[in-house]
């Protein structure tokens, strides 16, 4: 079994917040069936800007339970710049760490939150930028070069564990560690 | 807590009576069974004992039984002896469903500049045996198929392709690691070259296994050093391990009509009353070709590893479609070959069952479960209500 | 009869402590380490424990440690990945007395094309240097020596070898399977890439042995098959081997002092007795630098089977220097490459001890041995008075 | 250790007539130090051409010193004729059997019988008829054709066991495959 902390054991055992909101000001929707998880985050902002609630439905392992009930419980009461500073480190530092074979699920978490509040304020996310490198997952290789940065990851390995790329068929783990190469001999 | 172990397909536990049999071999005959010493001799004649025990189960003769430390070395070891045996031919043939053990060894191969022929399995995980026998040439050094599908249960016609196979002078090997003990095997009459087996799935320990090898066959070791297992194993034996396996041989074998009838029940029932009691269930594998013991079911829109942690909070042990410890995130393999849906690939869990589970155990699981999988379809957004 | 066992370097009895450390894991603890379940992720903790055991006795890192079945496979699956790691180089540098797991592993690999040096000993056993460096070029892929020899003991300068190969980039792999445990290993002070030891030689059970992976090597796995050791080695764990393996690893750890001083002592008194008791014998390898547990020595015009057996009539487990068990009728392959002369090599003994050995029992050994050796020699044809 | 029957461990531990004879009417000797094994045997020969007495000196292993034991005993009081006309397979079977390993000590006995009596005869026997095939042990293709033929040999490995050659350096097993593979034809 992964070696799951108190923490994430007991907000997947416990999850706080779960279920569809009526009326909520922004949804964020991440993942898809076929990827094995999927979010969908629902947020009540109110008119400075403050999320005053926030709860989740998933789809997927102990550890995605987890994050989005920790993340629900992590942006009810703050502002909509601080929830987007919030990291999916934060996510998994709130949960006393998660196995980095999950990471990606916290990963998961901050994406929501971003999509939910970037569709909130009217902004228009580019769906997919760079070009798509994982065709399993729809990863691209700027999504890749930023994880690389923001994590610190070291190999192909690592970025399966955070974005999931290249744990499908496995056809683009050689392009993923040239990416991971260059990413970090430039950093 | 009392343990529901439902997971027998990927380890068993060790029978009181076969670890018995090894303990005075872990303890006062300690002795190399290549020694000259008396007391090394000792532990050389039960493992002659062993071997006739274990080649009485799948009906082959002593010495073409060749113990091994799992079922994947055998695995390892069958093709390693089937190339070496045709080093003019290039081409492997195998089904889409293999265990790693089979299907990592060929992918490697093929970097190597082997063919290999996946041939794929419909949607009941049954064989495309016209592509099977369409892709046999000249230049097929190996066909390999597993007796059973550890997934699913679902059983191949091996008797039949050996047969072929054996008309066209192609080698044939199957890994039967799942069907042994489940199923009876003969290996004179299935006309197989080489099977594996491995202990941990019939409660022996981990860390012994066996490459049975029929006579005459041209066999070049995989694991090449000292003269043991006739200089075609190399490696001091597992002498607690094999005397163990024996033992486990003898119990399979009295207990393969229990497997027919009393475990085959037990199956069913649970099987019956899960697709009852829970809605958008579905069996994956052909139903009616299957090992008695084996039950793979997904349940649609919920995950596997979720459903798992949750039964294990009520003491159920079982496995899911997925093979997520091994950091792929993607369902098993199996079930994609099958082609089964991703809204209950991801939800399949597999239910794996022994002579030591109860009515009492499945009535267990019967309870448990749906309520486990709507408090997760509760949350799902994929659920439809 | 009470039984007087100084055939260690053979195999060793299992320590009772370690065992007891096995039990659980054969008997309640049965769950597969990579399983989802709870009751299977116990075993995972404990392997994780036996692991970092493991390391300490070495100064490994815990992860680079692998698994496996016996040193015979350990030391296949070394020369494997060194020559995976390296696909251009077609050279490997060995000495001429290395155990069979090395020696027909690469006398194989020359049928497949690649040359090997097989560096010679002198009639003391040691290495011969200068041959061995300059057989190293651009074309080695591999220097495989082995730490310490099973049959005299005598110990080979690796942290030397280990040196030059760096500074050229040959791998290089040590088989430690006598060294470990008696003698102090520390890989990072050696500075060994890869390092084979076997279980049963250290009092844990047979069918579980190591190999040593120095982190940042390129590894292929020789067993392919399922995730297991981080893909390295496929395969369902041998988790009560394993388990034993770290306690054996503790132990010996704790006992490495012993081993140079009572079990030294022990050794060093059998010997002088017997050369003196016993007229034209002599000890075979050098020795101030050998195992502290291991004598071997040959007695002129006796055959060492009967030896054994008149031996074993008296309790006592010892090997022959001669590796007739196999078929074969020549000295061991050592004694040959050393030189020895037929005259003594034939009716060559090798005792090795244990911490488990007592000063009663080397007198045994000095009691029984002269008039047997007495009794033989009056019927040899070629003994002269 | 190698199975030995009872009678096998009885001459072993006890064995009958050793030791060198007081003038002896014929004397036998068959093996090398090199080889592992030698056997030297004397008779007494009575004027009816019938043996009166018989005793060995062995180097070998326990079979070895137990066909030498069973030889003397099988015949002492018999005719040099007679005598003749043992095999190998006459000396195992008196010891209820040799691991077939451990057959070329009965043909050791067989060896040193017949030479002592040719000699005894004043028969010149060439000493190696044939061509030397194992090096390791002197053993030439007219042995392994008549050992193959005489005790139905049907591999290299057979032919190790009775005779001891292949059983060396192993260089001439293939040579050795292809005389036992035409003896076989022929036969
Ligand atoms: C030096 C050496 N290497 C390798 C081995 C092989 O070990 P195992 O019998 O565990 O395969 C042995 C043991 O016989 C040995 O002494
Ligand atoms: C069909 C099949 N083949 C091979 C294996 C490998 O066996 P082992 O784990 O003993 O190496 C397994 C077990 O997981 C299996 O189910
Ligand atoms: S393309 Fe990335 S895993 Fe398949
Ligand atoms: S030549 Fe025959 S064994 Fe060496």
């Amino acid at each position: 079994m992964w070696e799951y902390s108190n923490k994430v054991k007991d907000h997947f055992l416990n999850p706080r917040n779960v279920g569809a909101m009526e009326n909520p000001d922004a949804v964020g929707e991440t993942g898809s069936l076929s990827c094995g998880d999927a979010l969908k985050l629902f947020l009540k902002i109110n008119g400075n800007d403050r999320i005053t609630d926030a709860s989740f439905m998933t789809f997927g392992c102990a550890s995605a339970v987890a994050s989005s009930s920790a993340l629900t419980e992590m942006v009810k009461g703050i502002s909509l710049d601080d929830a987007l500073k919030l990291t999916n480190d934060d996510i998994a530092d709130y949960l006393d760490g998660l196995p980095k074979e999950k990471m990606h699920c916290s990963v998961m978490g901050q994406d929501a939150l971003r999509k939910a509040i970037n569709a909130y304020r009217g902004i228009q996310i580019m769906e997919k930028p760079g070009n798509v490198v994982c065709e399993c997952f729809g990863v691209t290789d700027l999504e890749i070069i930023s994880a690389v940065k923001e994590n610190h990851l070291k190999s192909a390995e690592d970025v399966t564990c955070y974005l999931k790329a290249g744990g499908g068929c496995g056809n683009c783990l050689e392009r993923i560690e040239e990416i991971v190469e260059e990413a970090r001999a430039k950093a | 807590m009392k343990i529901v172990y439902t997971d027998n397909n990927a380890t068993t536990r060790v029978a009181p009576e076969v670890l018995e049999e090894m303990l005075p071999y872990l303890s006062e005959y300690y002795g190399n069974p290549s020694s000259m010493h008396s007391f090394g001799g000792n532990v050389g004649r039960a493992i002659v004992q062993a071997r006739e025990k274990v080649s009485e189960l799948i009906n082959a003769d002593p010495d073409e039984i060749i113990f091994t430390s799992c079922g994947t070395e055998s695995d390892n070891a069958a093709i390693h002896a089937a190339l070496e045996a045709n080093p003019e031919k290039r081409h492997i043939i195998t089904s889409n469903v293999e265990h790693p053990a089979i299907k990592n060894t060929l992918e490697l191969l093929e970097k190597k500049g082997y063919t290999v022929t996946y041939v794929p399995v419909d949607t009941k995980g049954r064989l495309d045996m016209d592509i099977l026998y369409r892709s046999m040439s000249k230049d097929t050094a190996l066909i390999t198929l597993m007796w059973a599908n550890n997934e699913t249960g679902v059983i191949f016609p091996i008797q039949e392709v050996a047969r072929k196979a054996k008309e066209q002078g192609i080698l044939f090997h199957t890994d039967a690691v799942q069907a042994a003990g489940k199923i009876p095997i003969d290996v004179k009459d299935a006309g197989v070259d080489m099977l594996s087996l491995s202990g941990h799935k019939i409660h022996a320990p981990k860390g012994v296994a066996v490459l049975y090898v029929k006579k005459g066959l041209k066999f070049s070791s995989f694991m090449t050093g000292g003269h043991q297992e006739k200089g075609r194993r190399g490696g001091t034996e597992n002498t607690a391990g094999i005397i163990g396996l024996g033992k486990a041989c003898d119990l399979a074998r009295a207990h393969l009509g229990q497997m027919d009838t009393t475990v085959r029940e037990l199956r069913d029932y649970l099987e019956k009353e899960l697709l009852e009691k829970i809605p958008s269930s579905s069996v994956n594998g052909e139903r009616s070709n299957r090992l008695p013991n084996t039950l793979s079911i997904g349940f649609d829109a919920v995950e596997g590893e979720s459903i798992l942690l949750l039964m294990d909070q009520a003491g159920i042990c079982a496995s899911s479609g997925s093979a997520c410890t091994s950091g792929s995130l993607d369902p098993s393999h199996v079930l994609m070959a099958m082609k089964v849906p991703f809204e209950s690939a991801h939800g399949t869990i597999r239910f794996s069952l022994s002579t030591y589970n109860t009515r009492e155990e499945m009535d267990h699981i019967i309870n448990v479960l749906p309520p486990v999988i709507k408090r997760l379809r509760d949350m799902s957004p994929f659920w439809k209500k």
